[in-house]
C-alpha cells in the first residue's frame, strides 16, 4: 500500500478476485453516471427553461403517462437484476473455499490477531504467505465479534465466538498490505490490525526456516503433555496407569463406559481435554479434571497434533519444502490438524453454527475475563 | 362528514345493535372449552406416525380455531369494518415474514461447502 | 358546511391562534393541540439535533490527524455511539412525522385535530421521559457499543451504561409507536368531506406508509432491546454465545426493525419533497398514484431486506442471495419517484424560492445515496464495502441528504403558516445552498476512503487516508455553518420577520386556506374539498388577481 | 373563530356523553378509538412475536432439551389456567353484551367477576413460579440458593454457564461435594431420557432422522450426552418460558388495573347502549391476552407430551 500519488483514490489490486469487485465496482460507477446524468440535467433544462415567467401562473397539468411510468419501472427493475447476478456471482467466489488451499488458523480476541501457520509458526497481528497459493483461513474468536479484512484482496468475513467462520483468498502480488478489523469490537478497535506480507514461494519457505521459533504443533503439544500440563503422570502409559494409554490410539474404536464404542477422532480428544467426565473409557475412574479455560486454542491444536502423532499421523506444513519437520506433506490433507476440519464439512459446519457447540470458544473467554 | 364517509360506516351501523345473543357467546363459549380439552388430550397422543411434528402441528391448528373464534365473535371482527379485518391479517401477515426470513438463514446454514 | 375563502387581505393576525391561546407553561404542557406538541417536538428534536451535531463535530475533528490524539480510543467510541444514538433515535426518527407530520397532517386533511389528542400528549411525553434517560445515562459516563448495540460485545464485555441507553431506545419506541398509530387512525376517520384517499396531498401518504412501519416494526426492536437488557443483568443465553446463545439472532432481530426504520428516515423527506416539487413548480405532480404507492410499496418490501446488514455476518448465503435480490426490488419505486418529480418540472412554472432550493438538493442527494446503496445491496461488493467509511458516506447522503434537507425544506416552506412570519429569503438561499455544498464536501470523500478500505468506527487511522479526511472535516464545516445560519434567521424572523400573510405563495393546500398562525381548531367550520390534490387551475378557487394585487400592496 | 370553535364542541359535550372536541359525531369517535386499539393490539402482536421468534429458533433446534423442559412444568396448573381465562373472556364478553342493553348491574356482576378470573389466573400461575423456584429451575444465577436441598446434589453441574464470574469460582468449589446450591445456579437433575430414547429410535432406524444437526453436537461430547450441555439448553427452555409467561402475567396485571377503572365507571353507570366504546376497549384488549395464551399453553406446557409412555 505504498502510495506514489499524494492523494491515493484507490486500492491495490492483489488477489484474484480483486479485479472482479472493481469490475463490478466500475460496473455500478457506470450505471450510476448513466443514471444520474440525465437526471440532473433534467432538472437544470426544466427548472431554467421553465422557470417562473409570470407570478402564480397556472401551467395546464399533463397527465399521467402509464407508458413512461412503466418504462421508468422496467429499466431499473432490469438492471438492478444484473447488478443483483454479478454481485451474487462475486459472493460465491469470495466465499467457496477451494479444497486445495493452505490452512492457517486464526483467532481473534480484543485486540488482536493470532495466526497459526499449520507448520506451527505462530504470528500476532502479522500473516506471511506466499504469493499465488490458495490460502484459506478457519477463523474464531475468544471474546466478541471481530471481521477479518484486507482491503488489498476485497474480501472480509465476521469472526464469531462460538463457532468457525473462513475466508479465503489467493494473493497475486508480492507486498505488504494492511489487515484490519472491520467489526466493531470495542475499546481499541482501530488499534487492532496490522500486515499481511505476501512473499514469494521461496522468500516465503526462507521465512518459514528462518522464523524457527514457533514449535510445531506437535512440539507444543509435546511440551505441554510432558512438563507444562503434566498429562504424562497419567497417561504416559503401561498397566497400572490412572488414565488411558494413548499411543496409537488415534482414530481407532474406543469402548466406552456404559458400552458404547467412538472412534477417537480430533473432537473426542479435544471433548476429553475440555469435558473429561463426558465420555470415559472402560475401565477407567472418571477422575480427570476438565482443562475448560486453562489451555487456549494453540495449545489444545497442540496436544491433538501430538497425540495423533503417537499414533504416527502427521500435521501440515504450508511451504512446499521439508524444511520444516515433521511434516512433509502437501497442504491437501492440511485440514486434519485442525479439529474444526476433522468434522465432514456438513456437520462442521452445522454443529459450529450452533450455540455453544464449541465449547472451546466460551471457555477461554471465561479464563480471558 | 357522514355521508362522505358512509362506505367506512357500513358496518358501524350494526355495531349498536347486539351481535349476538346469549346463547351464541355460550357457545363460543363451549368451543373454546372443547378445544382446551381437545388440545390436552391429542397432545399425549404420539402422533409422529403421521409425520414428524404432527402433534406439534394439530395443536396449532386448534389454537388457531380457538383464536379465530374469539376473533370473530367476542371480539367482534365478523360485524367489523374491512380495515379491522385487514389489520388483523396484517400482523400475523408480518409475523410471518418475522418467522420466515429469520428461519431461511438458520435452515440453510448447513447447505452449500461454504455455509457460516 | 360552507367553503373557506380562499386568502385573507388583512394583514392583522388573527384575533385568536394557536399561539395567543393561552400563554402560560401549563396551557402548553397539558395542551391537547397537535400543533402546540407538534411545536415542542420542533424545539426538542432541535436541541437533539444540536447535541448530536456537536458530537458529529467532535469526530471530525479527532479524524483530522491519523492518530487518536483529541479524543483517546475509549471517548472516541462513546462519541460516535452517542452521535448515532440522538442523531437515529431522538432526531431522525420523530424529525419529520413527529413535527411537521404532527402539526400539518389533520390541516392537510380537514381535521380540527389528531384523531387522539391525549395519545399524541402522551407520545410527547414518552418521547421527553426517553430522552431525559438517555441524557443521564450519556452524562454518567455513555455508552460505547455503537448505536447497533451489536451482541456479545453490548451483551457481556462492555462495561457502560448499556442497559440505560438501551432502556431509553426502548421507550421512545413507544413514542413513535403511538405517534404512528395517531397518524394511521387520523387518516381513516378524520379526513374532511371531499377529501378522498386520492386527493390527500402526498405527505399524508407518506406519513402513512411511515405509521405502518412504525407500527409494525417498532415493538420488535423493543423487545429486542428488553432481551439485551436481560441479558446483561441475567445472563439469559439468547445472545450471548459464551453461555448458549447466538449473537447472529441478535443481528436479525435488530435489523428487523432497524432497516424499515431506514424508511422512516426518509419517507417523510420524500413526502415533504413531493409537496415542494408539486407546489414550487405550480403544477400537478406527475405521476400521483405511482408516488403515492410507491411509499406504500417501499413501506412493505422495506420489511423483507433486512439482511443485506448482514452479508459478511455469518448469515447462510442462501439467505443472503435473498436478501440480496429483494434490496434490489426495493430499489425501483425509489426510482420512480425521482423520475416523477424530475418530470414534474416539466413545462411548469418553477420559482427558486428557498425550500425549493432544498427540495432540489435533496433530488441531488437523495439520487447519490439511492444509488449507492446499488453498491451495498450487490453481494459480492459489499463483501468489501461493508464496515467500512462507503457505508457511513452511503447513509449520510440518505439520512441528512435525504431527511435533514427536507426537514429543513419543509421548515422553511411552513413557517410562515407555523410562525405567521416570513423569513430572509436571502439568508435562506445562502444557508440552503451552503448546506448542499458542505454537505457534499464533507462525504463525498468517504465514498472514495470507503472503497479505499478504511474500516468505519476508527478513532486512529493509517496516514495514508489523512488527505481525505481531511477534506471532509474541512467541508464539514462548512455544512456546519450552514445548519447553524437558519437557527439565527428563523428565530430572528419571529421577531422582526413581516407578517407573512395566510397564503404567500398562492398554493391550493388545505393548510394554506386557513389563517396562519392557524387556530386552535384550524377550521371555524369543517372544510368541504371540492379540488383535487395540487389543483392550480381555475377549480382551486384561488384568487389570484388579488394576490397580485395583495403583493403590490407589500412590496417593502 | 376559536370561540366559535369551543362552543360548536361545547355543543355536543352536553347532549352527547363523552363526546370530544375534535370529533363531528358519536359514530366517527368510537370508529377512531376502536382502529386506535386494533393497531395497538397490531404493535402488540409483533411484541410478542419477538419473544416467539426467539422461540421458535431455539425450539428448531434443540427439540428435545424443550421436550424435556416442557414435560417439566405443571400441565394440570397450565390447564386449569386456560380454562379460567377463557370463562374470563366470556364474561368480558358479557360485560360489553349488557352495557349494550344498559344493564349496568350485570354489567358491574360481570366485570367483577372477570377481574375474580383474571386474579386467579395470576394466583395459580404464582404457585407455579413458587414450584420453579423451589426446585432450583430459576435460570438467573445467584436466585436459586434456597432450592430444595434434595435437588441440590449436582449443583454444581450448573458451574459452566455460571456468569463470568463465577466460572473463576470454578476450581474453588471443585471436588468438595456440594449440598446446596451456594452460588444459587441454575439445576436440572431431571437427566436426559427424552434424548437416550431418540438415541434408541435412532438405531433402531438409522433411516430416519430423530435428532437435528444442532442437537447432534449441541448435546453430545461424542456419543455421550453431555450433561452440562444439556442442562444448558433446557435452561435457554426455561428462559423463554419465564420471558413468555412473565410478559403475559405483566399484560394481565395491566389488564386488571383496566378493569378495575372500568368497574367505577359502569358503577357509575357511565355506559348505555349510546356510550359503551370504553368497555369494548379493554374487552378487545383481555381478549388479545387471552389468545396469547391460548397459544403459550400448547406451545410451552404440551410440546412433546406424547414422549412420555
Amino acid at each position: 500500500m505504498q502510495y506514489t500519488s499524494w492523494v491515493p483514490i484507490f486500492p491495490e489490486q492483489a488477489s484474484t478476485f480483486a479485479w472482479q469487485v472493481d469490475l463490478l465496482y466500475f460496473y455500478l460507477i457506470a450505471v450510476s453516471i448513466a443514471f444520474s446524468i440525465p437526471i440532473v440535467a433534467a432538472i437544470f433544462f426544466f427548472g431554467l427553461k421553465y422557470r417562473e415567467r409570470e407570478k402564480y401562473a397556472t401551467p395546464d397539468e399533463l397527465h399521467d403517462s402509464i407508458v413512461l411510468e412503466t418504462t421508468w419501472s422496467i429499466i431499473p427493475f432490469v438492471v438492478s437484476m444484473t447488478i443483483f447476478l454479478g454481485g451474487a456471482y462475486v459472493y460465491f467466489e469470495q466465499y467457496t473455499p477451494p479444497t486445495d488451499a493452505m490452512e492457517i488458523y486464526v483467532v481473534g480476541k480484543q485486540w488482536m490477531w493470532k495466526m497459526q501457520h499449520g507448520t506451527g509458526q505462530r504470528e500476532i497481528n502479522e500473516l506471511h504467505i506466499p504469493v499465488g497459493r490458495k490460502i484459506k483461513l478457519t477463523m474464531t474468536t475468544e471474546d466478541v465479534l471481530h471481521d477479518f479484512f484486507v482491503p488489498a484482496f476485497r474480501t472480509k468475513a465476521d469472526v464469531v465466538p462460538g463457532r468457525y467462520t473462513y475466508l479465503w483468498f489467493e494473493a497475486t502480488k508480492p507486498g505488504k498490505y494492511h489487515l484490519f478489523c472491520a467489526e466493531y469490537c470495542g475499546l481499541n478497535h482501530s488499534g487492532m490490525g496490522g500486515w499481511v506480507y505476501v512473499m514469494e514461494q521461496k522468500d516465503f519457505d526462507n521465512w518459514l526456516a528462518g522464523n524457527t521459533s514457533g514449535q510445531t504443533p506437535v512440539e507444543l503439544g509435546k511440551d505441554l503433555f510432558q512438563n507444562k500440563l503434566g498429562c504424562a503422570s497419567c497417561h504416559a502409559g503401561g498397566p497400572q496407569q490412572r488414565g488411558a494409554k494413548l499411543e496409537g490410539i488415534y482414530g481407532k474404536e474406543v469402548k466406552l463406559v456404559g458400552g458404547q464404542t467412538v472412534t477417537a477422532d480430533d473432537q473426542y480428544i479435544r471433548n476429553s481435554i475440555l469435558n473429561p467426565a463426558s465420555q470415559v473409557v472402560e475401565g477407567f475412574q472418571p477422575i480427570m479434571p476438565t482443562f475448560k479455560g486453562q489451555v487456549t486454542d494453540e495449545q489444545l491444536n497442540g496436544l491433538v497434533a501430538y497425540i495423533k502423532s503417537l499414533s504416527g499421523v502427521t500435521g501440515t506444513t504450508g511451504g512446499t519444502t521439508t524444511s520444516s519437520p515433521p511434516a512433509t506433506n502437501t497442504a491437501t490433507n492440511s485440514a486434519s490438524s485442525l479439529p474444526s476440519n476433522s468434522m465432514t464439512p456438513r456437520r462442521a459446519d452445522r454443529g459450529n453454527s450452533g450455540p455453544g457447540s464449541n465449547p472451546n470458544a466460551p471457555a477461554s473467554s471465561n479464563s480471558n475475563r | 362528514m357522514a355521508e362522505i364517509h358512509k362506505d367506512d360506516h357500513v358496518h358501524h351501523m350494526e355495531e349498536h345493535a347486539p351481535h349476538i345473543a346469549m346463547p351464541g357467546y355460550l357457545g363460543v363459549f363451549g368451543i373454546l372449552v372443547v378445544g382446551t380439552i381437545l388440545t390436552y388430550t391429542v397432545a399425549l397422543q404420539d402422533l409422529d406416525f403421521i409425520f414428524p411434528g404432527a402433534n406439534t402441528l394439530l395443536a396449532l391448528l386448534i389454537a388457531f380455531t380457538k383464536m379465530t373464534c374469539v376473533m370473530l365473535f367476542f371480539m367482534h371482527v365478523k360485524w367489523s369494518p374491512k380495515l379491522i379485518w385487514l389489520s388483523a391479517v396484517a400482523s400475523f401477515f408480518w409475523l410471518a415474514i418475522m418467522f420466515a426470513f429469520t428461519m431461511q438463514d438458520y435452515l440453510t446454514r448447513g447447505m452449500g461447502v461454504f455455509s457460516t | 358546511m360552507q367553503n373557506v375563502d380562499a386568502i385573507s387581505t388583512d394583514f392583522i393576525e388573527p384575533t385568536k391562534n394557536y399561539l395567543n391561546n393561552g400563554t402560560t407553561l401549563k396551557s402548553w404542557l397539558l395542551t391537547k393541540d397537535h400543533k402546540r406538541i407538534a411545536i415542542m417536538y420542533l424545539i426538542t428534536v432541535s436541541l437533539f439535533f444540536l447535541a448530536g451535531g456537536l458530537y458529529a463535530a467532535t469526530i471530525r475533528l479527532e479524524l483530522l490527524t491519523p492518530e487518536s490524539d483529541l479524543l483517546n480510543t475509549q471517548t472516541y467510541n462513546k462519541v460516535f455511539t452517542t452521535h448515532g444514538v440522538l442523531m437515529i433515535f431522538f432526531f431522525l426518527i420523530p424529525a419529520i412525522p413527529a413535527v411537521l407530520g404532527n402539526f400539518f397532517l389533520p390541516i392537510m386533511i380537514g381535521a380540527k385535530d389528531l384523531a387522539l389528542p391525549r395519545i399524541n400528549l402522551l407520545s410527547l411525553y414518552i418521547y421527553w421521559i426517553a430522552g431525559l434517560f438517555a441524557i443521564w445515562a450519556l452524562l454518567q459516563g455513555g455508552v460505547d457499543t455503537g448505536w447497533t448495540f451489536y451482541a456479545p460485545y453490548s451483551t457481556t464485555f462492555s462495561n457502560t451504561y448499556v442497559m440505560a441507553v438501551g432502556l431509553a431506545v426502548f421507550i421512545n419506541g413507544f413514542s413513535s409507536i403511538l405517534t404512528g398509530l395517531n397518524f394511521i387512525v387520523t387518516v381513516h376517520t378524520m379526513r374532511a368531506p371531499g377529501m378522498t384517499w386520492f386527493r390527500l396531498p402526498l405527505f399524508v401518504w407518506a406519513h402513512y406508509a411511515v405509521a405502518l412501519v412504525m407500527i409494525l416494526g417498532t415493538p420488535v426492536i423493543a423487545i429486542t432491546v428488553l432481551l439485551l437488557a436481560l441479558e446483561r443483568f441475567a445472563h439469559i443465553g439468547i445472545f450471548d454465545p459464551a453461555i448458549g446463545g447466538d449473537p447472529i439472532l441478535f443481528q436479525h432481530m435488530f435489523w428487523f426493525y432497524s432497516h424499515p426504520a431506514v424508511y422512516i428516515m426518509i419517507l417523510p423527506g420524500m413526502g415533504v419533497v413531493s409537496e415542494l416539487i408539486s407546489n414550487f413548480s405550480r403544477k400537478k405532480i406527475f405521476g400521483y398514484e405511482f408516488i403515492a404507492f410507491s411509499s406504500i410499496a417501499i413501506a412493505v418490501f422495506g420489511f423483507l431486506v433486512w439482511g443485506h446488514h448482514m452479508f459478511v455476518s455469518g448469515q447462510s448465503v442462501y439467505a443472503g442471495m435473498v436478501f440480496s435480490f429483494l434490496t434490489m426490488v426495493v430499489a425501483v419505486p425509489s426510482a420512480i419517484k425521482m423520475f416523477n418529480w424530475t418530470a414534474t418540472l416539466y413545462k411548469g412554472s418553477v420559482s427558486f424560492d428557498t425550500p425549493m432550493l432544498y427540495a432540489l438538493g435533496f433530488m441531488g442527494l437523495f439520487l447519490i445515496g439511492g444509488l449507492t446503496g446499488l453498491f451495498l445491496g450487490s453481494m459480492g461488493l459489499v463483501v468489501h464495502l461493508t464496515d467500512t467509511y462507503f457505508v457511513v458516506a452511503h447513509f449520510h447522503y440518505v439520512m441528512v441528504g435525504g431527511q435533514v434537507i427536507a426537514y429543513l425544506g419543509g421548515i422553511h416552506y411552513w413557517w410562515p403558516k407555523m410562525t405567521g412570519r416570513m423569513y430572509s429569503e436571502f439568508w435562506g438561499k445562502i444557508s440552503a445552498m451552503l448546506v448542499f455544498v458542505g454537505f457534499n464536501l464533507t462525504f463525498f470523500p468517504q465514498f472514495i476512503l470507503g472503497y479505499m478500505g478504511m474500516p468505519r468506527r476508527y478513532a486512529a487511522y493509517p496516514p495514508e487516508f489523512q488527505v481525505l479526511n481531511i477534506f471532509s472535516t474541512a467541508g464539514a464545516s462548512v455544512l456546519g455553518i450552514g445548519l447553524l445560519l437558519p437557527v439565527v434567521y428563523l428565530t430572528h424572523s419571529l421577531i422582526a420577520g413581516r407578517r407573512a400573510g395566510d397564503n404567500p405563495w398562492m398554493l391550493p393546500g388545505l393548510e394554506w386556506r386557513i389563517p396562519s398562525p392557524p387556530p386552535t381548531e384550524n377550521f371555524d367550520s369543517t372544510p368541504v374539498v371540492t379540488w383535487e390534490a395540487y389543483e392550480f387551475g381555475e377549480d382551486s378557487g384561488l384568487d389570484l388577481e388579488e394576490a397580485r394585487r395583495r403583493d403590490l400592496v407589500t412590496v417593502t | 373563530m376559536a370561540d366559535h370553535a369551543t362552543t360548536y364542541s361545547d355543543k355536543f359535550v352536553y347532549h352527547e356523553p363523552g363526546l370530544q372536541h375534535q370529533f363531528e359525531d358519536m359514530k366517527q369517535q368510537e370508529e377512531s378509538v376502536s382502529i386506535g386499539m386494533w393497531m395497538f393490539l397490531v404493535q402488540e402482536i409483533m411484541f410478542f412475536g419477538g419473544l416467539f421468534t426467539v422461540y421458535l429458533v431455539f425450539r428448531s433446534r434443540f427439540p428435545m432439551a424443550f421436550a424435556t423442559g416442557s414435560n417439566h412444568l405443571n400441565v394440570v396448573m397450565g390447564f386449569v389456567n386456560t380454562l379460567v381465562l377463557i370463562v374470563s373472556s366470556l364474561t368480558m364478553a358479557l360485560t360489553v353484551y349488557y352495557a349494550q342493553r344498559n344493564n349496568r348491574n350485570m354489567q358491574v356482576i360481570m366485570i367483577i367477576l372477570t377481574m375474580i378470573f383474571g386474579a386467579t389466573f395470576l394466583g395459580v400461575k404464582y404457585v407455579e413460579y413458587r414450584e420453579k423456584y423451589e426446585d432450583g429451575l430459576v435460570p438467573v444465577a445467584g436466585w436459586n440458593r434456597r432450592a430444595k436441598a434434595e435437588n441440590s446434589e449436582h449443583a454444581s453441574a450448573a458451574l459452566p454457564i455460571e456468569t463470568r464470574v463465577g466460572a473463576q469460582q470454578e476450581h474453588k468449589t471443585e471436588g468438595e461435594h456440594v449440598y446446596n446450591n451456594p452460588r444459587g445456579e441454575f439445576q436440572w437433575n431431571e437427566g436426559h431420557h427424552l434424548v437416550d430414547e431418540a438415541l434408541k429410535e435412532q438405531a433402531a432406524h438409522p433411516d430416519r432422522h430423530f435428532l437435528t444437526d444442532y442437537e447432534k453436537v449441541g448435546y453430545f461430547s461424542n456419543g455421550q450426552v453431555d450433561d452440562l450441555k444439556f442442562q444448558e439448553k433446557v435452561r435457554s427452555f426455561f428462559w423463554i418460558y419465564f420471558a413468555m409467561t412473565g410478559l403475559h402475567a405483566l399484560h394481565m396485571i395491566v389488564g386488571l388495573l383496566l378493569m378495575g377503572w372500568l368497574l367505577l365507571k359502569a358503577f357509575k353507570g357511565t355506559f348505555s347502549a349510546e356510550y359503551y366504546s370504553p368497555v369494548e376497549m379493554s374487552g378487545l384488549y383481555w381478549h388479545f391476552v387471552d389468545i396469547v395464551w391460548i397459544f403459550l399453553f400448547p406451545l410451552l406446557y404440551l410440546l412433546g407430551r406424547h414422549f412420555i409412555h
